[in-house]
């Protein structure tokens, strides 16, 4: 009885005793569910494009950020060291592309997925080889980001917004925007959107798809770059990212694997589900329950809509 | 060449479908037996036993059953560690509760555990394939993971927040906790990982086996056989997942002797993958193979430089064979995704033909 | 002499899947009247059958019947239905209007795995063997349903699961024999040329020897002698061992030589029913055939 | 030993002696299925039994009609049992062929392996009143035949087994029945098919048989131990001998392949002990192995090759026991460690202690290459009316070109004409209702005319040069074998066709055809061009080339004074290639020398003249039907006339 008062009735007497602190909840839920939708974002600009479920996303978030923190470390200005790192994405996506998707086309897609894991491992081994292994501050200030925080006074209480978390969202945003920008209006964006339709409509546009390929995975290492940026300022770059970059794959199981806003979605779900439950509910369970929270939901949600919210509904054909 | 196989011929189906139908075969696995059980323990040193065979051995045994459940039955799983640590901490529960009780019976009654968890996991599999199937798998690590940490029950409420392995003893000889010698943990491995390793072949080989091959293979097919989805799949996550907790409980009780909940941690499920990837999917061989790459390499990184007498830093070895394991799974991926297992398969085929370059009939 | 097609009916009736029934006893000889070729025995029917995806009706009131020990072959343009209505025969679909029965049994929704142990089997359109596979295990594969020994059996693979296994393995020893393809027994399916993949994918459909038979284009993609060489295993398998068969198939001359009844469908609907000849001589079939397809 | 009287009385002696040694093998179903003597013994008996209850009688004739079986094999034993004769056909002819031997024969049972045999009697059956019961061996498909005339073999000995419950003394009685079998009794009668006419039933006696296969066990030292292959048709007397009467007598193991495709398979299986294939079989062999090889990769290539130069310098030193350094041996045992031992366990022959070639003559390079590997290889030279061994060659008296030295018991002698005559116990008792056959063929004092030319070389061994009525006469009176010349010559693979004219000649000339891949894989080797196939037999390097072959060819008959007169002295390289279609070949790929006499009038009086070259026009057939004409100068050459300096080239 006890157990089922406090798991249905006592988080949400707390939620109203306090709505300054669920409000803040929430926000931290939305900033981090932001950066899970980026993350899901560089996921499903591959995997529309080339049917690859790119494992790595996570760990590309980390190289690209340690890059341009050692970069700047070396004495590079921060701008440059932005160039640089960018630069330093796009010579991967095309040594991804020419070393190992040329090489596996048309293989199974758990094939592909191992693939991606073999590159996280590489990834892995190259970034703690010439970046070191331990975790580095994020140049915030040398790339313009605002610090600092404002208070927000609601409900005889006050709501604390850090001035990152609204870059991180604003960042977000026109991230999104460049993208949609980017497929509707460019040539080669809707060659991409072709290609994910059908690959021969792709190449009456006149692109190859190795070309396509390599734009996509240089597209998420921008992403990654963006979102290694502000994950970076928000706490520190180091490796235990890789890890929590994974619950984007849950995000994508929300969203489904092929939609942008799906991922968007997904993302800020599971992020304000994950503080919300980890903040009202996690003493029941003993706390951490972060760790788990969005790959239980996916599980269930698996379950009841396999083809995520915003997936097609799979028809299969003997 | 070395296989001279003119004048073997089967009299009976059951030598015909027999494991090792060749007679070099047999042999060959004969003699391996004789080093595993006589040479090495006669022969090798503590370190040897101990940082390379024990850890080899346990590791085969959590490949086997990754590879029953990821290459036999198609269900690709990212929650090893995780099983395994089931099977750590559910023997570790068991000998608090039953300390007279075999503990070699408790290590292979905890796989039971193991097994049942793998099995909830394994339902959404029902509805569910590839990719997504992987996420929910990785749902069963992040949760059990968590659970081994934040559930004080699983560890006695140890301050340390660790099990730890008590002394036990089969005939009198201590064969855990720390005044077991490494060789005779290591004879109570190999003997386990040989046993289980003939029943893996057999059920491979058998019915049930060839029911997880036909739902990997076709699985439309394999229901319009009479294969019934529900029981094929979930015997699958059952049977891999106890092979994974029994590889759990080994792995804590035999070698390293005490384990907090990052023993069994996602890195750690990957490994597993790895060996089976490249060891070679839908191989037992492949297990033995590829856990023996895996897990030598490192070791081996690290002992050059030493003996070139240059001085280099751990971690730069661990990096360095980082990259060459991610290299060579790209590598096995595209050039022979069914692993070591199949080039030493290419390169038996090519000695049974020998000295033509393929079997002309 | 043999005397055309043989068919005894009274072979099967009252038999169950699960019964090993004796019909692959190839040294049973047992005395056969030279009856002609009457089916009195109705195997499968299905009463105004209508299946829909979205909005796109696939197939339409279908009605027609299947006798016991007869060759029925199903035929028609692309497009018009045929493959959708062997999927609602062996349960992959199911329609959202009419009745099946089988047996003399009006079938509940019913799964492939169930209507595989009700006795039906089937082979694919394009071939669908387990790749991984050798010829042996493929057709070892079709014996599935017919093997019981448990886990624990299984593990030791000694006493009752070993002597399961070898007992099964001399009926598809003796499929293999039936369909000549002793030479690739241990050879792995995928490298197969495409004519033996279709005789292995009947060879595993012959081992659950099964109570009916459908045959998705069991000679599309074949040259001539394969073509003959299929037939001869169709008309054998039909006569030696009684099974029921349907079939889908395009060369009209391979149909008329086989089927003792042919219903024809055009955009998912029956527009005739009947022998050969008859069908031949239809209107409608020749309107769908010459105007409409191809 | 003493031998004894009949070959059933060796199936029982086996049955008690080597009870339990395996007598037989087939592959059935995917496995080896095995027989010992003891129970080939009982199966045997109960089919005989059976036989009895269906009504055969002593002396009746049996066709069997199949591919090698056990249970053919076991026909073979229960009909002799009881004194019936066993006819054996051969299981590719066409009904229409068979319905002679059967109705010659007098056949009144028929044992057929499958339902494709029967339906070839049945097919026929009328035209058969004597004919009443078919047997057959595999059900398959025969349900729905008239079960009054049509059973299995199977059926038959539940029948036989029926007789032995309801009467224990059945077994006696059908042992007292062997005793009764006279040696010199009718055993089995094989058809041949001879070039000519009809066949002829050559009748053979139980004496026949068991002596030339105790003595041809005791030549090649064959024992119990033993394990062959059956493959070849049963109707054949090779195989009859082989599979039947020395396994008999020997106890050995025979072993029945699956089907014809597995052959091979099979015998690697197997790895029999000894071996018998015609030439072809070895020739196409080789054939595989050298297409194989040529897909392997450069250095395997390299090496493969190199072993196998070493083996053709000391592998037939080596295996006839010669001393050798042991460089070479070391050699040469590093070449059966990589090559040779690898190769004969994928050709099944690792296990081979004799193998016998017979029948046509095989190309001395193939006979060397398997002799080179360590194989040992070995002709003999035998007729069915002989009960298969005339001669043979014993171990470590090996050459391409003879036939080895008479059997045991056998005698040999040289006609004046060349034709080889012979006398031995294995001589048949005679054809079957064909008296006049018989006495032409078989002398009232026991030799036999082989029909074949040949001579006895200085070593004791028969060489056989050709059919002896091909056999011509040069003008100054010595031999004229055309085959045996033109086989010499086809032996280079240069050399596709040759024709050898000559008798009631001054000299011998001949037309050669060249093999047009072997050829012009030699052209793009030597840089010679050429553009059509005309132009390339008319090559003078080509010419050159044949020459040389043909003075081989000629040292090695002058090396034998029989033959040493008919050297070649005059050839031509023919313009077109001899094609059946035109009427030049059989569809056999045989010469038709007489059709070739005609056309090619003016060629071969050109080659009896001392012209250069002579024009020539001839009509030919093309592959869509179309008729045309080549014409063509076609040079004429002759022998050893050559310039030095085209010599020294």
């Amino acid at each position: 009885m006890e157990m089922l008062h406090s798991i249905f009735v006592s988080p949400f007497i707390e939620m109203g005793a306090y709505p300054d602190f669920f409000l803040q909840v929430v926000w931290e839920g939305f900033v981090a569910g932001v950066l899970y939708s980026l993350i899901a974002l560089g996921f499903v600009l591959i995997y529309k494009a080339s049917g690859v479920f790119n494992f790595a996303q996570g760990i590309m978030v980390v190289f690209a950020a340690l890059a341009l923190v050692s970069l700047h470390g070396m004495g590079v200005p921060a701008w440059l060291a932005v160039i640089l790192a960018l630069g330093i994405m796009g010579l991967l996506a095309i040594g991804v592309e020419r070393l190992v998707l040329r090489k596996l086309v048309n293989q199974h897609d758990a094939i592909l997925l191992m693939a991606t894991i073999g590159l996280t491992l590489v990834l892995k081994g190259v970034g703690q080889l010439l970046f070191g292994g331990e975790p580095k501050p994020m140049i915030t200030e040398e790339l313009g980001l605002p610090t600092g925080s404002t208070d927000w006074e609601v409900f005889d209480g006050i709501v604390i917004f850090q001035h990152i978390d609204i870059a991180a969202t604003v960042v977000a945003l026109l991230m999104v925007l460049a993208l949609a920008l980017f497929f509707s209006k460019t040539r080669i964006g809707r060659a991409l959107r072709a290609v994910a339709d059908d690959h021969q409509a792709a190449l009456s546009v006149g692109i190859s798809l190795h070309q396509i390929w390599a734009i996509v995975w240089f597209a998420s290492g921008i992403v990654a770059l963006v979102t290694g940026i502000m994950w970076g300022a928000r706490s520190e770059v180091s490796f235990a990212l890789e890890i929590i970059a994974l619950k984007a794959l849950a995000v994508l199981i929300l969203g489904g694997f092929t939609s942008i806003p799906g991922a968007i979605v997904g993302g800020l779900i599971i992020g304000i589900g994950e503080k919300l439950f980890e903040v009202y509910w996690g003493a029941l369970f003993g706390s951490g329950v972060e760790a788990w929270f969005a790959y239980v939901l996916a599980l269930i949600f698996l379950l009841f809509r396999p083809q995520g919210l915003f997936g097609e509904r799979i028809i299969e054909r003997v | 060449m070395f296989y001279r196989e003119a004048g073997q011929f089967k009299t009976s189906y059951a030598a015909d479908q027999a494991l090792l139908p060749i007679r070099q075969d047999r042999i060959g696995l004969g003699l391996i037996l004789l080093v595993a059980f006589v040479a090495v323990p006669l022969l090798a040193s503590d370190f040897f036993i101990g940082s390379i065979m024990i850890p080899f051995l346990v590791f085969t045994l959590a490949a086997v059953g990754l590879n029953i459940l990821t290459g036999y039955a198609g269900q690709l799983s990212l929650g090893t560690g995780a099983f395994m640590g089931v099977g750590a901490y559910a023997c570790y529960k068991l000998t608090t509760y039953f300390p007279d009780i075999n503990i070699l019976f408790m290590v292979l009654l905890s796989g039971i555990f193991s097994a049942a968890v793998g099995v909830v996991f394994g339902l959404p599999s029902l509805r569910i394939k590839g990719l997504y199937l992987a996420i929910t798998t990785l749902a069963a690590q992040f949760f059990l993971e968590w659970c081994f940490i934040r559930i004080g029950w699983l560890y006695n409420y140890n301050d340390s927040g660790a099990i730890e392995v008590p002394q036990r003893k089969l005939f009198d000889i201590a064969i855990t906790g720390a005044s077991a010698s490494p060789t005779v943990r290591y004879l109570v491995i190999v003997s386990l990982v040989a046993l289980m390793t003939l029943v893996a072949a057999n059920v491979l080989r058998g019915r049930i086996g060839r029911s997880w091959m036909m739902i990997r293979d076709m699985d439309i097919a394999a229901e319009l056989m009479g294969v019934r989805p529900l029981y094929a799949k979930l015997s699958a996550f059952a049977f891999s997942s106890y092979y994974c907790g029994v590889a759990g409980a080994l792995m804590v009780f035999f070698w390293i002797g005490s384990a907090e909940a990052e023993a069994f941690d996602i890195n750690h499920s990957l490994l597993v993958l790895f060996m089976v990837i490249i060891g070679g999917m839908g191989s037992l061989l492949g297990c033995f193979m590829g856990a023996a790459f895996i897990w030598i390499l490192p070791i081996a990184i690290r002992a050059v430089p030493q003996m070139l007498g240059l001085d280099v830093i751990a971690a730069t070895t661990e990096h360095v064979s980082n990259i060459i394991i991610g290299v060579l799974i790209i590598f096995f991926l595209i050039v022979e995704p069914h692993g070591l297992a199949r080039l030493w398969q290419i390169g038996k085929e090519k000695l049974r033909t020998w000295p033509f370059p393929y079997s002309s009939n | 002499m043999p005397t055309g097609k043989q068919v005894s009916v009274d072979q099967y009736s009252g038999s169950t899947a699960d019964q090993d029934r004796s019909s692959m006893d190839l040294t049973a000889s047992k005395p056969v009247s030279e009856t002609s070729r009457q089916y009195t025995t109705e195997l499968l029917s299905i009463e105004n059958v209508s299946l829909s995806f979205g909005g796109v009706q696939a197939v339409t009131d279908i009605s027609f019947n299947i006798m016991e020990g007869e060759v029925r072959a199903i035929i028609g343009p692309n497009g018009a239905g045929k493959t959708s209505l062997l999927n609602i025969i062996n349960g992959f679909y199911h329609p959202q209007e009419g009745v099946i029965n089988f047996r003399g049994k009006q079938r509940r929704r019913m799964k492939p795995y169930q209507a595989a142990a009700s006795g039906i089997a089937r082979t694919f359109q394009n071939v669908a063997l387990f790749k991984g596979m050798s010829t042996l295990d493929n057709i070892m594969s079709g014996r599935s349903l017919k093997m019981h020994r448990g886990f624990l059996w299984q593990v030791i693979h000694l006493g009752p699961a070993r002597n399961e296994e070898i007992q099964h393995r001399r009926r598809v020893e003796e499929i293999i024999d039936f369909l000549e393809i002793a030479h690739i027994r241990k050879q792995p399916v995928g490298r197969l040329p495409y004519g033996l993949q279709k005789r292995v994918e009947l060879g595993r459909a012959m081992a659950m020897e099964p109570e009916l038979l459908l045959l998705d284009e069991p000679m599309a993609g074949m040259n001539l002698e394969e073509k003959e060489d299929m037939s001869r295993f169709i008309i054998d398998l039909n006569s030696e061992f009684g099974t029921t068969i349907a079939l889908i198939e395009h060369d009209m001359g391979v149909v008329m030589d086989l089927a003792d009844r042919v219903v024809v469908l055009d955009y998912g609907k029956k527009i005739a029913d009947g022998t050969p000849t008859e069908v031949q001589a239809s209107q409608e079939v020749i309107d769908a055939y010459l105007g409409v397809a191809h | 030993m003493q031998s004894l009287p009949s070959l059933p009385h060796y199936l029982l002696r086996n049955a008690e002696q080597y009870a339990e040694r395996v007598a037989m093998r087939h592959k059935d179903l995917g496995i080896w299925h095995e027989w010992t003597w003891d129970e080939v013994c009982t199966q045997v008996q109960a089919y005989a039994l059976g036989l009895k209850e269906l009504g055969l009688q002593e002396g009746d004739k049996v066709a069997i009609i199949g591919n090698n079986r056990p249970k053919l094999y076991w026909s073979f034993a229960a009909i002799q049992s009881i004194g019936g004769v066993p006819v054996p056909m051969y299981a590719d002819a066409v009904a229409e062929e068979m319905v002679y031997v059967l109705e010659h024969a007098g056949v009144r049972f028929a044992v057929c392996q499958d339902q494709e045999q029967v339906d070839k009697v049945v097919s026929v059956q009328e035209q058969l009143p004597l004919l009443t019961q078919i047997l057959y061996d595999e059900p398959r498909g025969m349900r729905g035949y008239d079960e009054s005339r049509i059973l299995s073999i199977e059926a038959v000995q539940q029948l036989g087994l029926k007789l032995l419950e309801r009467d224990r003394h059945q077994a006696v009685q059908w042992r007292t029945g062997i005793d009764k079998l006279e040696t010199d009794q009718l055993c089995v009668m094989l058809y041949t098919s001879g070039t000519t006419g009809r066949p002829k039933g050559v009748m053979l006696s139980h004496r026949n048989l068991i002596v030339t296969s105790i003595n041809a066990n005791t030549f090649d030292n064959l024992g119990v131990d033993e394990e062959i292959i059956a493959y070849l048709p049963l109707a054949w007397v090779g195989d009859h001998v082989f599979s039947y009467g020395q396994s008999l007598t020997a106890g050995y193991c025979v072993c029945c392949p699956e089907s014809l495709d597995t052959i091979a398979a099979d015998r690697r299986e197997i790895a029999p002990s000894y071996f018998f294939a015609p030439p072809r079989v070895f020739e196409s062999l080789l054939t595989s192995i050298t297409v194989a090889m040529e897909d392997a990769s450069r250095l395997k290539r390299l090496m493969f090759d190199h072993f196998i130069r070493v083996a053709r310098r000391y592998g037939e030193d080596v295996l006839n026991g010669k001393s050798l350094p042991l460089t070479a041996r070391l050699h040469y045992a590093l070449g059966d460690f990589m090559v040779y031992g690898p190769l004969k366990n994928r050709l099944g022959m690792s296990k081979v202690r004799v193998a016998y070639t017979a029948g046509e003559a095989i190309g001395p390079d193939i006979f060397r290459f398997y002799r080179s590997l360590g194989i040992n290889l070995k002709q003999l030279y035998g007729q069915t009316e002989a009960s298969v061994y005339i001669t043979a060659q014993p171990d470590g008296q090996i050459d391409a070109d003879t036939v080895g030295t008479p059997s045991l018991d056998v005698e040999i002698r040289i006609a004046e004409n060349g034709e080889v005559l012979y006398r031995s116990p294995g001589v048949f008792m005679g054809y079957y209702q064909n008296d006049e056959a018989t006495a032409t063929t078989k002398t009232p004092d026991g030799w036999v005319l082989t029909g074949d030319a040949g001579f006895i070389d200085d070593k004791g061994h028969l060489r056989i040069i050709d059919r002896a009525k091909d056999v011509g006469k040069l003008n100054d009176g010595s031999l004229f074998p055309p085959k045996y010349i033109e086989n010499k010559l086809k032996f280079f693979p240069a050399v596709k066709e040759v024709v050898a004219f000559g008798d009631q000649r001054d000299y011998v000339a001949a037309f050669v055809n060249i093999d047009l891949t072997s050829v012009a894989n030699w052209a793009e080797r030597n840089n010679i061009v050429y553009a059509s196939y005309q132009e390339l037999a008319g090559h003078p390097q080509v010419y050159d080339m044949i020459e040389s072959h043909i003075e081989e060819v000629n040292q090695d008959l002058l090396a034998e004074p029989r033959v040493a007169g008919a050297c070649i002295r005059r050839f031509l390289v023919l313009h077109k290639e001899l094609d059946a279609d035109d009427g030049e070949l059989t569809r056999t790929q045989k010469v038709r020398r007489k059709f070739i006499n005609e056309r090619y009038q003016p060629l071969i009086d050109a080659l009896y003249s001392d012209q250069d070259s002579q024009f020539v026009s001839t009509t030919v057939v093309f592959e869509d039907g179309r008729k045309g004409t080549i014409e063509a100068d076609v040079r004429l050459c002759t022998v050893g006339a050559r310039a030095p300096l085209a010599q020294a080239s």
